[in-house]
C-alpha cells in the first residue's frame, strides 16, 4: 500500500479520529475494542480515568520491576557499607561495633539507597516501556494529532491492525463519532 | 616499564643568608654549611625567603631531617619536581639525621635559673625542658621558659649592627667600634665610664667585672631590671647581712603566709616552689596550709586555703597586726602607731586565727613577702619568720644563702651621675629596657641625652637601642655560652645549640671585648679540645671561672657539668643568722590610707604575658590567656565590680584614665574581675612599647609613667574617671561560673579525712566522685559490650568485638592531671605549643574565638552565694558577658587545664564522616589532619570542646593578611625563621583541617618504635616505665600532670587512677574520657572566719 | 477534508540530517518557512539516544579505565628512575661485590631515615679505587682537596622515593623487625641505576600491615636482597627459632600444621612469615596515629 | 477579580467547590498556561529575576572567596563551629519538602487541589535543594577534598564513616535532589509536549521536543506513566520524611544538650512541612496575581494550605512545648540550663522568642475564616512562617552551641558580611531560578489540571 509521491516512497500507516470531550471518546474506545481493533491508541491530554478498562488493558507492570531495582538499592548499600566498615577497613568510633552489631547505623542510607535506585528504575525502565523518547514518530505528520496536547481527544488506528482497512476503518471512525478522520502516511 | 627523568643542574644558591649553624664538632667548616643548606633544602629556601620555592611548597609542612622534600601538588602523570638528597660530605659525630639530640643548658632568671634539657634537630633547638636530674628543681619550667625558645628564632630580633641606627657590617661595625669606643675606654681605664646590667647570679660575669675593674678602675657598674625586688634585697641585707639572702624552701613549711606575695607565679621566690608546695599537698598526708593575703587574685591566692584581699598598700597594716599576733609588738610599736582604722577594716578575727595557725607550727611556718611590697614588711616578715623559728639552718623553711654577691646601686644613681658628669660613656647590658621602663625619678630620658655616648647591646632592638649610639645585637641564652647560678647556688652551665642566628654577641662576649687587648681571660687555655667553639670568647671566660670552681679533676667536672646540667656541690654556704636581729630602726613613714574612690590605688605588677616588656614581640607568650584575667594580647585595669560601680564603668574595655599622685596620667581599659579589693586598680606592665617589633606593636598600654620610684610598684592616691572611649579587649573566656555543675571538684582535708581515710565501703565516693550529676547517673545497659581496651586480645587474630579491631596488649596511654596542684600556670599550654606546632593566630581571631592552643586552662570563680541560688548569676550582659552578681570575700578560684581527654567512646569519632578521627589501637583519639575535610562536626559533637579547627593558613599567613587569602603576600610571614623552631616530627597543618590534642603522639610513636627496634625478634615490645612524657608533663612546675601506660602495672599512673580523688569530667555523657581529673583538696582552718565555705566550689549544683 | 494528502516536501532521506552534512544547529535552528506540519525531528534522531547513551557509556568506561591505570601512584611513580649525579652502580656494589646495604645507609637501624651517605662514605674507597673516573668527578669536587676542580660542595643526589609529608614512615622499625629492604625497594642489588619499584601508596602499606607474614624474615637475612623463603632449610629454620624462642620445634611445626602449611617440603613465605609474626609479636598498627601525626 | 462574585457563589455552593472556577475549559487551561511561557513577561518578573542574577553573582563571588581564603571568612568560632551555613541548609532543605511532599502525598491521599500547586512547589523544592546544597558542599574547610565524602575506590585504601550522620545527609539530600528532579521532570512530559506542539519551529521546539521525549499522550502511554508517577509519589512520601529526618540526625544523634532529642525528627518534619507550605504561599500568590491564574489557584487551594500551615504549626509549636516539657521533666541540668539559656536567660533569647511568635503565634490567625480568606494577612502570616522557620534552625544551632557543657568555652557568635552576603546570595539564586522557571517551563501542570475538571470524567455529562 504505497504511494510514489515526486521522489519520496509514502506508506500508509493509519487513521488518526478525533474527538471533542473525553466522554465520547471513552464511548468510541469502548466500540473499538468491541470492533476488533488491536493496534489502536486513545491519545489525550490527561489520562482519562477508566480508559484502561474501556481498551480493555490491564494493570501496568512497572511496580514489578521497580521492586527489583530497590531491593538492587538496599542490596547495595549493605554490601558497600558492611563491606567497607566490616570487611576493608573496620575503624573504632565511639566504641561502636564493627561487626554485625554495627547495622543499625547502615538503615539511613540503605533506605535512601534503596529509594534511589527505585526512582531511576522508574524513569529508566518506563522510557523503555513506553518506548520513549522518539521524537520522529508518523503521528507527528498528521494535522488532526497534535490536538492530543490540547484540547482534542484522538483515537489512532494503525494500518497494521489485521482490521484496518483503507475505507471501512475510516467509515467505522465516523460511525463512533469522530469529529474528523485523517489519513496518517508515513515516508520511507 | 622504567622511564628516565632527566633533571637539570641543580642550581647552588650560594650568597644567601644562612641560618643553620651549630656549635658541632665541625661546625663552620664548609661541610657543615654545606650540609646545612643542602640536607635542608627547602629549611633553606624559607631561610632565604626564596618566593618561587614558597609557591611551590606544600600547606603541609614537615621538616624532616636527612630528607629534602620540595613537593608540588603531584598531579598525576607530570612528574614531581625534583627533589635532592644533600648528605654530608663528612660525618657530623653523634648527629643521626632524624633522631633529636638532647643538651643541657638553663636559662638565666633575675635571681637564679632555670634549668633545661634542650632537644635539637639536626643543629635546629625546638623545645626547651625542664631538667629532672637538677638537684634542687627536678623538672618542670614555667611560661617564660617555654617560650624563650620562640624569641630565638623571632624575625624582629637585633639582627645588625648599628652606629647611631646606621647599620653597619658586623666587621666595619668592631673595627668602628675598636676606635670609636673600646680603644678611648681602654686609654682611659674606663674613667667617666658605667656599665649599666641586668641582674644575674652568673660567677663569670661576676668574675669578669671584678677584673675589669682592676683594668679600669675609673669604671662604674650599675644594675637595673624594673621589677627587682629592690626592697627585698635591702631587707635581707639589714636583717642577714650582706652577700646573703633568704631563700624559703616551701616543702619544709606546714603553714604558709603570703603577703601579697605571688610566689607560685609572678613572684617567683625559692626554687622550684611549684613542685615544692605541690609536695605538700596530698591529703591524707599532713598538708601544708596557705593563707594569702592580697590585693588581687594571683595564681597563688587562687590555690590558697584562706585568701585575704587587702589593698596592696595595706598589706604593711596587716603585717602588723600579724607581728602585734605573735608577741612582736614592740617592735612594731612605731608602725603601730599609725595603724588609723585598720584594726576595724582589716578583720581582727582573721588575722588572730592565722597568728595562732602560724604559732601553732612553730618552726614549720612561714611568711613571705612579695616583692613590691616595702622594706617595711620584709622586715617585719624576717622578724616574724625568726619569731616562729623559719630558720633553722638546713632545714628550716627559710635558708639563709649566702651567695656573696655586692648589691649594686641602681638606675637612679646612675642617672644622678650621668646627670653631675661623672659618666659620660655607658655601656647597657640590662635585659630590660631603661629608656621605656626606667622609672621616672631618673629622669632616664634626661640624663641620657647627656651621655657622650651609649653602647646598647640587646637582644630586642628596642627603645634604648635606638638611641644608642652603638646597638650590638645581643645573643640569646640558646646561642652563647654562660653559666648562672641557682637561688641556692647550684651551679649550671649555659650551653649553646646553635650559633647566633644573628650574629649577635653575648653579656660576656662585650665584657671581654672592654678588657684590654690581650684580654685577662685569655690566658688561660681553655684545655685540649673543641678548638672552633673558642669562637664565643665567653666559651673561655667560662671555662676559667669554672676551674676556679671545681676542685678535683676538672675536665671531668665540666664533661659531667654539661652532661648534667649542673656542677655537683656547688651550693652555696649558709648563712648563720645573729641570734636575734637587732631591733631595726623602721623608717617612720606615714602609712597609705585605705584607698577610695577619691584615692585608688593602682598596683603595677609583672605581666604574664610580656613579664616586665622584654617579651613584648613573643608572640606565643602575647596570646596564652593570662591564668586570671583570661586577656590576651594587651593588659587591662582589672578592678573589682564595686569599683568599677564607683568609676562608672559598666563594661570591660571602657577606657579609663589614671592620673597619678603628681599628676601623671595615663589611659587603659577597664576590666573586671572578682576578688580584687575594692577601689585597688591591678595593671601589668610592660605594654605599650613604641619599639615592639612587629608582634608587639600597638598591643596594650604603657603604664610605666606610674612608676615614679624604683621599686614603687604600689601607687596610691591615685584620681581615677572614664574617659569615654572604647577599646576591643580579647579575653578567651567570657564566662565565670561553674553554673553549678561539678566541673572542677573540690573539697576539704576533713572530707578527705571523713570520706577516705576513715570511710568505709563506697563513702570514699562522697569525696568527690559523685559530686554533682556523678551521684544519680543511671546504669547504663548497652545492646552491645564496646571495645575493652585491657582485655587481652584472644588470640593476634581475635579482637575484643569479634570484629578485626584488636588492641594493643602492652600500651594503653592515660593522663590524670591533679587539680590539687594545678595552680593554672599555662606552662604546659606554653610547652604544647612548642610541642606541637601550634600557630598564633593573633588578637583579631581570639575575638572571634579562634585561639589555637590545644590545652586551655579554663578557670571558674566560685562563692557560697552563688552557690545559695544558681539564678543569681545568670544574668546576660550584652556582647556576651555573663556576670555573676556578686563579689565579696569568700569568692574562690578554680582552674582546670582542659585538652582532649581522650575518651574511649568518643562523640567526635562517630560524627565524623571521612573516618578521619578514629580510635587508634593504643586508646588514642587520633586525627589524621591529611584525611579530615573540616566539616567541624567533630568539633560540636566534642563536650570537652577541646578541638581547634583552622579557620585560615594561621602557618602560611601573617595575622593580619588572613583575610586577604591568596591575595596576601605568597610568604606572608617574613618570619621564616620562625619555621625552624617546628618540631620535624609534628605535621603543620594547613587552613580547614580540625587539631586537638594527641597526647604528643609523636613521642609515643617514637617510643614504641624504638622499643620495637630494641626488641627485635622478641616479644618485649612494651616501652620502659615512665619512659616516655608528653610535652604538658615536662613542663609543669608543679608536676600536677601524670602521664602513661595504663597496661604497666609497674605505671604510677595505674595508682593515680585508683586514687579515691579521681573523677571524669563529664562522666555523666558516658564518654569513658583517659584523661581524668584528681580533685583539689584545700585545707581550711577550721576556726578562720568563712572557713565553711572554703573547698565548697564545686558544691551544691549537679 | 478526509483523506487529504499531506503535503510532500523534497526533504532528507531517512539517514539524511546526517549524509546532506546539516549540522544540528543549522537543524534546530532552520525557519519556519514551510515546515509548520509534520515530523520536526527527522527520523534519524529515534536513535540517537541509543547513541549518546552507548557513547556515554564508552567515554565513562574509557575515563575510568584511563584513570585507574594512569593517575595512579603506580603508573606515575613506579619506574622513576632519576639520572644521579654520580652514576652509582647498585648492581655493581651491592650485587657483584656483595656490600651489605648497611655500609652506606649506615644509620638505618637507628633512625627513621635511611641516610644517603656522606661523601666520606666513598671517599674511603674512592680515595684508591678508580679515582680518575669520569663519573667520580663530583665527588673529587667535594671530598679531594688536592683536586684542581675542588669545591667542597656536597653531592646532590635525587631523590626517588617520597611519601607524602604527612606520612612519617620509619626504617628503623621495619628492619629491625623482619621486614627487608627490598620488600619496600625491590631487588636494588640488581639495578643499575635505581628507580622506585614499588607505589608506596597507602594501600600498599595497609596490605603488608594486615599481612606481615606476606614479608617477614629472619633478622639476618633482612639486607640479603636475594633471599627466597623456599630456598631456606627448613630444619635449621625451625632449629634457629626454637633456639630463639625456647620452644620445641615439634610445637613449632604443631603450630604450622593447624595454620594449614605442610611440613614437609620447601618452605614458604607464607609459613616462615607466620611463624615470626608469632614468635615475635609482631602486630603492625593499623591505627591511622601509627603513621600520621 | 471579574469571577470573584462567581467564587463567591461557588463557595456558597454545595459540598465540594470546583477546583478551577468560571466553568473553564481545556482550551482556556492550556492557552494561560502556555501563555505564561509564551507571551512577553511583566515588568515584575524582571523586577525579580534581574536582581535574582545579581544576587546569584553575589553568591558566587561570596562562595570564591570562601573557598580561596578560608572558612574564618565567616563568623565562627571555637564553641559555635557551626552556624548560618548550617541554619541557611537546614532552612532551605526545609523550604524544599513542600513540593514534594504536595506531590506525593497530596498524591497518593488523593487530594485533587494539588494539581494547581504541584508543579510550582516542586520546582521550588528543587532550587531550595539547590540553595541548601551549597551549604554543606562549601561549610567545610577544604573544599577541594569533598570527594572524600564519595565512596569510591582508592589507593589509600580507606572509605566513609557510615556511622556519621553528615554522611547520611550527603546521601539523603543528593537522593532527595535526584528523586525530586525525576519526579519533578516526569510529571513535566506531557505539558513539555503540550508546549512542543504549541511552538512554531526553531530552537525552542527543537528544545521542549527534546525533552518532550516525543510524548504521545497515547493511553497505551499513560496507564505506564500513572503507574510510574503513583510510585515515585509512593517512594517519595518516605523519602520527604527520611530526609528531614536525617537532617535532624545531625543534631539528634549529637551528645549537645538541647541536640540530643528524640524529639527532632517529627519534629523537624513538622517543620519542614510547615515551612515548605508558607514558602508555597508566598510564591503563589503573587504569582497568582501577575499571571491571573485565580482560576486554577481558587481560594479553595490557599484555604487548604492555611490550614496545613495552622495543623503544621501547632506541632511545631507543640514540640517546643514538648522540649522543655522533656528538659524539665527529664532532669538532665545540662538540658535543663540549655533550655533556660535559650528560653530566658541566654545570649540569643530574642531568636527564640522571635521563632516562638512566627511560628506558633503568627499562625494561630488561620483559625479564622476571614484571615484564611484575606491574601494580605495570609502574605503576612506566610512571611513570618518563612522568618520563624529561620530563627527556628538558629535557635537549635547557635544557641546550642554556645552554651553547651562546659562554660569554660562558652562563646558569642555573630555572622559576618560574608555569611549575610551569602544568605541573600542564596535567596537570589531561588528567585532568579524560579523566575527562570516561571519563563520557560510550565508552572501549573496543565494535564493534570486538565485531568480534574469535571469534563474530564469519561461519565460527564453536562446536562446533569
Amino acid at each position: 500500500m504505497s504511494v510514489i509521491t515526486e521522489d519520496k516512497v509514502k506508506r500508509t500507516w493509519g487513521y488518526v479520529a478525533e474527538f471533542d470531550t473525553a466522554a465520547s471518546v471513552y464511548e468510541a474506545a469502548k466500540a473499538m475494542r468491541e470492533g476488533g481493533y488491536r493496534r489502536w491508541d486513545v491519545h489525550s491530554p490527561f489520562p482519562i480515568h477508566g480508559m484502561d478498562g474501556a481498551m480493555g488493558l490491564g494493570p501496568s507492570f512497572l511496580s514489578r520491576i521497580v521492586f527489583c531495582g530497590g531491593l538492587a538499592g538496599s542490596l547495595t548499600a549493605l554490601l558497600l557499607q558492611f563491606g567497607t566498615q566490616v570487611g576493608l577497613y573496620p575503624t573504632i568510633v565511639q566504641g561502636k561495633p564493627d561487626n554485625l552489631f554495627t547495622i543499625p547505623a547502615f538503615f539511613p542510607v540503605t533506605f535512601e539507597l534503596t529509594i534511589l535506585f527505585s526512582a531511576f528504575t522508574i524513569l529508566f525502565s518506563l522510557l523503555v516501556i513506553i518506548r520513549l523518547p522518539r521524537l520522529h514518530h508518523p503521528l507527528f505528520e498528521s494535522k488532526l494529532f497534535t490536538g492530543f496536547s490540547d484540547d482534542k481527544f484522538i483515537i489512532s488506528v494503525e494500518a497494521r491492525d489485521p482490521k484496518f482497512a483503507r475505507e471501512g476503518t475510516r467509515e467505522f471512525l465516523q460511525s463512533i463519532g469522530a469529529k474528523q478522520v485523517e489519513l496518517v502516511e508515513e515516508e520511507l | 616499564m622504567k622511564r628516565k627523568w632527566h633533571h637539570p643542574e641543580a642550581e647552588l644558591e650560594s650568597g644567601k643568608r644562612v641560618y643553620w649553624r651549630s656549635y658541632d664538632e665541625l661546625q663552620d667548616t664548609p661541610e657543615f654549611r654545606e650540609w646545612l643548606e643542602r640536607e635542608f633544602p627547602r629549611g633553606a629556601a624559607e631561610v632565604s625567603g626564596s618566593e618561587a620555592d614558597e609557591n611551590t611548597r606544600r600547606s603541609f609542612l614537615k621538616y624532616m631531617g636527612a630528607s629534602a622534600s620540595l613537593a608540588g601538588l603531584g598531579l598525576a602523570g607530570c612528574r614531581r619536581p625534583d627533589q635532592f638528597i644533600i648528605p654530608f660530605n663528612k660525618h657530623v659525630e653523634e648527629q643521626i639525621p632524624g633522631r633529636p639530640l638532647y643538651y643541657s643548658s638553663a636559662r638565666p632568671v633575675a635571681e637564679g635559673c632555670i634549668p633545661l634539657v634542650v632537644t635539637t634537630y639536626e643543629g635546629r633547638p625546638t623545645k626547651v625542658e625542664g631538667n629532672r636530674l637538677h638537684p634542687e628543681w627536678k623538672g618542670g619550667s614555667d611560661v617564660f621558659t617555654q617560650a624563650s625558645i620562640l624569641d630565638l628564632y623571632d624575625p624582629d630580633r637585633s639582627a645588625a649592627f648599628r652606629k647611631e641606627g646606621e647599620v653597619l657590617g658586623a666587621d666595619r661595625f668592631l673595627e668602628e667600634f675598636e676606635k670609636g669606643f673600646l680603644e678611648p675606654f681602654r686609654a682611659a681605664k674606663g674613667a667617666k665610664s658605667a656599665l649599666l646590667v641586668g641582674a644575674s647570679t652568673s660567677p663569670t660575669r661576676d668574675r669578669l667585672i671584678s677584673e675589669l675593674f682592676k683594668v679600669s678602675p675609673g669604671l662604674q657598674v650599675f644594675e637595673y631590671e624594673p621589677l627587682l625586688s629592690l626592697a627585698r634585697r635591702q631587707a635581707d641585707a639589714r636583717l642577714w647581712g650582706d652577700g646573703v639572702s633568704a631563700v624559703p624552701v616551701i616543702d619544709k613549711a606546714d603553714r604558709i603566709l603570703a603577703l601579697d606575695a605571688d610566689f607560685l607565679g609572678l613572684d617567683p621566690q625559692g626554687e622550684s616552689s611549684n613542685a615544692r608546695w605541690a609536695a605538700r599537698r596530698s591529703p591524707g598526708k599532713a598538708m601544708a596550709r596557705l593563707y594569702v593575703v592580697e590585693p588581687a587574685f594571683t595564681l597563688t591566692g587562687g590555690v590558697a586555703d584562706h585568701r585575704m584581699r587587702l589593698a596592696s598598700s595595706q598589706v604593711i597594716k596587716f603585717a602588723v597586726l600579724l607581728a602585734e599576733q605573735l608577741g612582736l609588738a614592740s617592735q612594731v610599736a612605731p608602725l603601730a602607731a599609725k595603724l588609723g582604722l585598720a584594726r576595724e577594716l582589716i578583720d581582727a578575727g582573721w588575722v588572730k586565727e592565722c597568728a595562732a595557725d602560724l604559732q601553732s607550727k612553730k618552726g614549720r611556718s612561714l611568711v613571705l613577702v612579695g616583692s613590691r611590697q616595702p622594706v617595711e614588711v620584709h622586715q617585719i616578715a624576717g622578724l616574724i619568720n625568726q619569731a616562729l623559728g623559719a630558720i633553722q639552718g638546713a632545714s628550716g623553711p627559710l635558708q639563709l644563702v649566702r651567695h656573696g654577691r655586692k648589691p649594686l646601686p641602681g638606675i637612679e644613681s646612675l642617672a644622678a651621675a650621668i646627670r653631675s658628669g661623672a659618666v659620660e660613656n655607658l655601656v647597657v647590658t640590662t635585659p630590660s629596657d631603661p629608656l621605656y621602663d626606667a622609672p621616672a625619678s631618673a629622669k632616664w630620658g634626661e640624663s641620657v641625652a647627656k651621655l657622650k655616648s651609649l653602647v646598647h647591646l640587646g637582644v630586642r632592638h628596642n627603645a634604648t637601642g635606638r638611641r644608642a649610639t652603638w646597638h650590638i645585637p645581643g645573643a640569646h641564652y640558646l646561642e652563647s655560652w654562660g653559666d648562672v647560678r641557682s637561688a641556692t647556688g647550684v651551679l649550671s652551665i649555659v650551653q649553646p645549640m646553635i650559633q647566633p642566628l644573628f650574629g649577635g654577641w653575648s653579656e660576656l662576649h662585650l665584657l671581654l671585648k672592654l678588657f684590654p687587648v690581650p684580654a685577662a681571660s685569655a690566658t688561660a687555655a681553655a684545655g685540649g679540645g673543641a678548638p672552633a667553639i673558642a669562637e664565643d670568647p665567653g666559651y673561655t671566660a667560662v671555662r676559667d671561672t669554672f676551674a676556679t670552681l671545681v676542685k678535683g679533676d676538672k675536665e671531668l667536672a665540666w664533661g659531667l657539668a654539661l652532661r648534667d646540667g649542673f656542677s655537683k656541690g656547688s651550693k652555696n654556704p649558709l648563712a648563720v643568722p645573729a641570734a636575734a636581729p637587732a631591733a631595726l630602726g623602721f623608717e617612720a613613714s606615714a602609712l597609705a590610707d585605705f584607698p577610695g574612690p577619691d584615692a585608688i590605688e593602682v598596683v603595677l605588677t609583672p605581666s604574664s604575658h610580656v613579664w616586665d616588656g622584654r617579651f613584648i614581640n613573643n608572640s606565643w607568650l602575647q596570646e596564652v590567656p593570662d591564668p586570671i584575667s583570661k586577656l590576651t594580647w594587651d593588659n587591662a585595669a582589672l578592678m573589682s565590680l564595686a569599683t568599677a560601680d564607683a568609676l562608672g564603668v559598666t563594661h570591660d574595655g571602657q577606657l579609663i584614665s589614671i592620673k597619678g599622685a603628681d599628676g601623671v596620667s595615663v589611659e587603659v581599659p577597664a576590666f573586671r574581675l572578682p576578688g580584687q579589693a575594692d577601689f585597688t586598680i591591678q595593671v601589668e606592665l610592660g605594654y605599650g612599647q613604641e619599639a615592639a617589633g612587629r608582634v608587639g606593636e600597638g598591643t596594650g598600654f604603657n603604664v610605666y609613667p606610674l612608676l615614679r620610684k624604683e621599686g614603687a610598684l604600689i601607687c596610691t592616691g591615685a584620681k581615677v574617671e572614664r574617659t569615654g572611649g572604647k577599646y576591643a579587649l580579647a579575653p578567651t573566656a567570657i564566662h565565670w561560673s561553674m553554673e553549678g555543675r561539678a566541673i572542677v571538684r573540690e573539697n576539704t582535708a576533713a572530707a578527705y579525712e571523713e570520706f577516705v581515710v576513715k570511710g568505709h565501703g563506697e563513702d570514699w565516693k562522697n569525696f568527690s566522685y559523685n559530686q554533682g550529676m556523678d551521684g544519680h547517673i543511671p546504669p547504663n545497659i548497652p545492646l552491645y559490650e564496646g571495645p575493652d581496651y585491657f582485655r587481652p586480645n584472644k588470640d593476634q587474630q581475635g579482637a575484643p568485638l569479634g570484629g578485626r579491631f584488636t588492641v594493643d596488649e602492652n600500651h594503653q596511654w592515660g593522663m590524670t592531671i591533679d587539680l590539687n596542684t594545678c595552680i593554672g600556670c599555662n606552662a604546659c599550654t606554653i610547652a604544647c605549643q612548642a610541642e606541637n606546632n601550634i600557630p598564633v593566630v593573633g588578637k583579631e581571631q581570639v575575638i572571634n574565638g579562634r585561639e589555637m592552643h590545644w590545652i586551655r586552662m579554663d578557670r571558674y570563680f566560685s562563692s557560697p552565694r552563688e552557690k545559695a541560688g544558681m539564678t543569681a548569676q545568670r544574668v546576660y550582659v550584652p556582647e556576651g558577658r555573663g556576670r555573676p552578681a556578686h563579689d565579696d570575700d569568700t569568692v574562690e578560684m578554680l582552674t582546670q587545664p582542659v585538652a582532649c581527654v581522650h575518651c574511649e567512646y568518643a562523640p567526635c569519632e562517630t560524627v565524623c564522616p571521612v573516618n578521619a578521627t578514629v580510635h587508634s589501637d593504643d586508646g588514642l583519639n587520633s586525627m589524621a589532619y591529611n584525611r579530615c575535610i573540616g566539616t567541624r562536626y567533630c568539633a560540636n559533637n566534642c563536650p570537652y570542646k577541646a578541638r581547634r579547627f583552622n579557620y585560615f593558613d594561621y602557618n602560611k599567613r601573617r595575622t593580619s593578611d588572613f583575610y586577604l587569602g591568596p591575595l596576601a603576600p605568597a610568604e606572608g610571614l617574613g618570619m621564616t625563621s620562625l619555621k625552624l623552631q617546628k618540631n620535624p616530627n609534628v605535621t603543620v597543618r594547613m587552613r580547614g583541617v580540625i587539631e586537638k590534642c594527641t597526647y604528643c603522639v609523636q613521642r609515643l610513636q617514637s617510643a614504641k618504635i624504638d622499643a620495637k627496634a630494641k626488641a627485635r625478634d622478641s616479644r618485649d615490645v612494651m616501652v620502659p616505665t615512665g619512659s616516655v612524657t608528653t610535652a604538658c608533663q615536662d613542663a609543669c612546675p608543679s608536676r600536677a600532670i601524670s602521664f602513661g601506660n595504663l597496661r604497666d602495672a609497674k605505671d604510677p599512673i595505674v595508682k593515680l587512677k585508683e586514687d579515691p580523688r579521681n573523677y571524669d569530667l563529664l562522666k555523666y555523657i558516658g564518654t569513658r574520657p583517659r584523661t581524668s581529673y584528681l580533685a583539689r583538696v584545700r585545707n581550711p582552718n577550721p576556726k578562720m572566719p568563712g572557713a565553711e565555705h572554703v573547698g565548697t566550689g564545686s558544691f551544691g549544683g549537679h | 477534508m478526509i483523506g487529504e494528502a499531506p503535503k510532500v516536501h523534497p526533504r532528507p532521506g531517512p539517514h539524511g540530517g546526517n549524509k546532506h552534512g546539516k549540522t544540528l544547529v543549522k537543524f534546530f535552528t532552520r525557519g519556519t518557512g514551510d515546515w509548520d506540519m509534520g515530523n520536526f525531528f527527522p527520523r534519524w534522531t529515534n536513535l540517537l539516544p541509543l547513541k549518546i547513551l552507548f557513547a556515554i557509556f564508552l567515554v565513562a568506561t574509557g575515563l575510568a579505565a584511563a584513570v585507574a591505570t594512569y593517575w595512579t601512584k603506580g603508573y606515575s611513580v613506579v619506574g622513576y628512575q632519576p639520572d644521579q649525579p654520580i652514576p652509582f652502580d647498585h648492581s655493581l656494589h651491592a650485587g657483584q661485590l656483595g656490600m651489605d646495604c648497611r655500609y652506606c645507609h649506615s644509620h638505618v637501624e637507628r633512625s627513621s631515615h635511611a641516610n644517603v651517605p656522606n661523601a666520606q662514605t666513598c671517599w674511603n674507597c674512592h680515595s684508591q679505587i678508580r679515582t680518575n673516573s669520569e663519573k667520580l668527578v663530583p665527588l673529587r669536587a667535594a671530598m679531594d682537596e688536592s683536586y684542581a676542580g675542588y669545591t667542597g660542595k656536597p653531592i646532590e643526589w635525587v631523590r626517588i622515593h617520597k611519601l607524602g609529608d604527612y606520612a612519617y614512615f620509619n626504617h628503623s622499625v621495619h628492619v629491625n623487625r623482619g621486614v627487608s629492604c627490598v620488600s619496600c625497594h625491590g631487588k636494588i642489588n640488581e639495578m643499575k641505576v635505581v628507580w622506585q619499584d614499588k607505589s608506596q601508596t597507602m594501600g600498599w602499606c595497609l596490605d603488608c600491615h594486615r599481612n606481615p607474614a606476606t614479608a617477614l624474615r629472619p633478622l639476618d637475612q633482612i639486607t640479603n636482597l636475594n633471599w627466597r623463603a623456599e630456598e631456606s632449610d627448613r630444619e635449621s629454620f625451625y632449629a634457629a627459632l626454637a633456639h630463639q624462642t625456647g620452644t620445641k620445634v615439634a610445637d613449632l611445626e604443631k603450630r604450622a600444621q593447624e595454620r594449614g602449611f605442610e611440613t614437609k617440603g620447601p618452605l614458604t613465605q607464607k609459613e616462615i612469615g607466620s611463624q615470626l609474626k608469632e614468635a615475635w609479636g609482631v602486630h603492625p598498627p593499623e591505627s591511622c596515629s601509627a603513621c600520621h601525626r | 477579580m471579574s469571577t470573584q462574585p462567581q467564587v463567591e457563589q461557588d463557595l456558597r455552593g454545595v459540598a465540594r467547590e470546583p477546583l478551577v472556577l468560571s466553568g473553564r475549559d481545556y482550551k482556556w487551561i492550556t492557552n494561560r498556561i502556555c501563555g505564561v511561557v509564551e507571551n512577553k513577561q511583566p515588568l515584575i518578573w524582571w523586577l525579580v529575576a534581574v536582581p535574582g542574577a545579581l544576587l546569584s553573582l553575589v553568591l558566587l563571588f561570596t562562595l570564591v572567596y570562601l573557598v580561596s581564603t578560608g572558612v574564618g571568612v565567616w563568623g565562627l568560632n571555637q564553641p559555635i563551629a557551626w552556624g548560618w551555613d548550617i541554619t541557611n541548609f537546614v532552612f532551605w532543605i526545609g523550604i524544599g519538602h513542600a513540593g514534594t511532599l504536595i506531590s506525593a502525598i497530596l498524591f497518593l491521599t488523593r487530594q485533587k487541589w494539588r494539581t494547581s500547586v504541584n508543579r510550582a512547589a516542586e520546582a521550588m523544592t528543587l532550587f531550595a535543594v539547590v540553595c541548601a546544597g551549597i551549604y554543606p558542599g562549601f561549610h567545610v574547610g577544604r573544599f577541594w577534598m569533598v570527594w572524600f565524602l564519595a565512596p569510591v575506590p582508592n589507593a589509600n585504601a580507606i572509605w566513609q564513616n557510615f556511622k556519621s550522620p553528615l554522611l547520611w545527609d550527603v546521601f539523603a539530600v543528593s537522593t532527595y535532589f535526584t528523586v525530586s528532579v525525576i519526579f519533578w521532570y516526569i510529571g513535566l512530559i506531557p505539558d513539555l509536549a503540550t508546549l512542543r506542539d504549541r511552538c512554531k519551529p526553531g530552537l525552542k521546539k527543537a528544545l521542549y521536543g527534546i525533552f518532550a521525549l516525543g510524548w504521545r499522550g497515547g493511553n497505551r502511554q499513560w496507564r505506564h506513566y500513572e503507574m510510574g508517577y503513583l510510585l515515585l509519589a509512593a517512594l517519595s512520601t518516605p523519602l520527604v520524611l527520611s530526609v528531614h529526618s536525617v537532617v535532624s540526625f545531625d543534631f539528634a544523634t549529637s551528645v549537645v544538650p538541647g541536640w540530643h532529642t528524640t524529639i527532632f525528627p517529627p519534629y523537624f518534619v513538622a517543620g519542614a512541612i510547615f515551612g515548605g507550605f508558607a514558602m508555597v504561599l508566598t510564591l503563589m500568590i503573587p504569582c497568582r496575581a501577575i499571571y491571573g491564574l485565580h482560576d486554577m489557584l481558587t481560594p479553595k487551594h490557599i484555604d487548604n494550605m492555611t490550614k496545613i500551615i495552622v495543623l503544621t504549626g501547632t506541632i511545631v509549636g507543640y514540640a517546643y512545648l514538648m522540649e522543655l516539657f522533656i528538659a524539665f521533666y527529664g532532669g538532665n541540668p545540662f538540658e535543663v540550663d540549655a533550655f533556660h539559656m535559650r528560653t530566658v536567660s541566654g545570649p540569643y533569647v530574642w531568636s527564640y522568642w522571635a521563632m516562638m511568635f512566627c511560628n506558633v503565634i503568627a499562625p494561630q490567625a488561620f483559625w479564622i475564616p476571614w484571615c484564611r480568606k484575606n491574601l494580605v494577612v495570609v502574605m503576612c502570616v506566610c512571611m513570618c512562617v518563612n522568618t520563624g522557620m529561620w530563627y527556628e534552625r538558629f535557635v537549635i544551632i547557635a544557641t546550642t552551641l554556645a552554651r553547651d557543657f562546659l562554660p569554660g568555652q562558652w562563646g558569642y557568635y555573630e555572622p559576618t558580611w560574608v555569611e549575610i552576603a551569602m544568605f541573600v546570595g542564596s535567596h537570589g539564586l531561588f528567585l532568579f531560578l524560579f523566575a527562570m522557571f516561571i519563563r520557560f517551563l510550565p508552572m501549573i501542570a496543565i494535564s493534570e489540571v486538565k485531568g480534574v475538571l469535571p469534563q474530564s470524567d469519561p461519565h460527564y455529562h453536562p446536562a446533569h
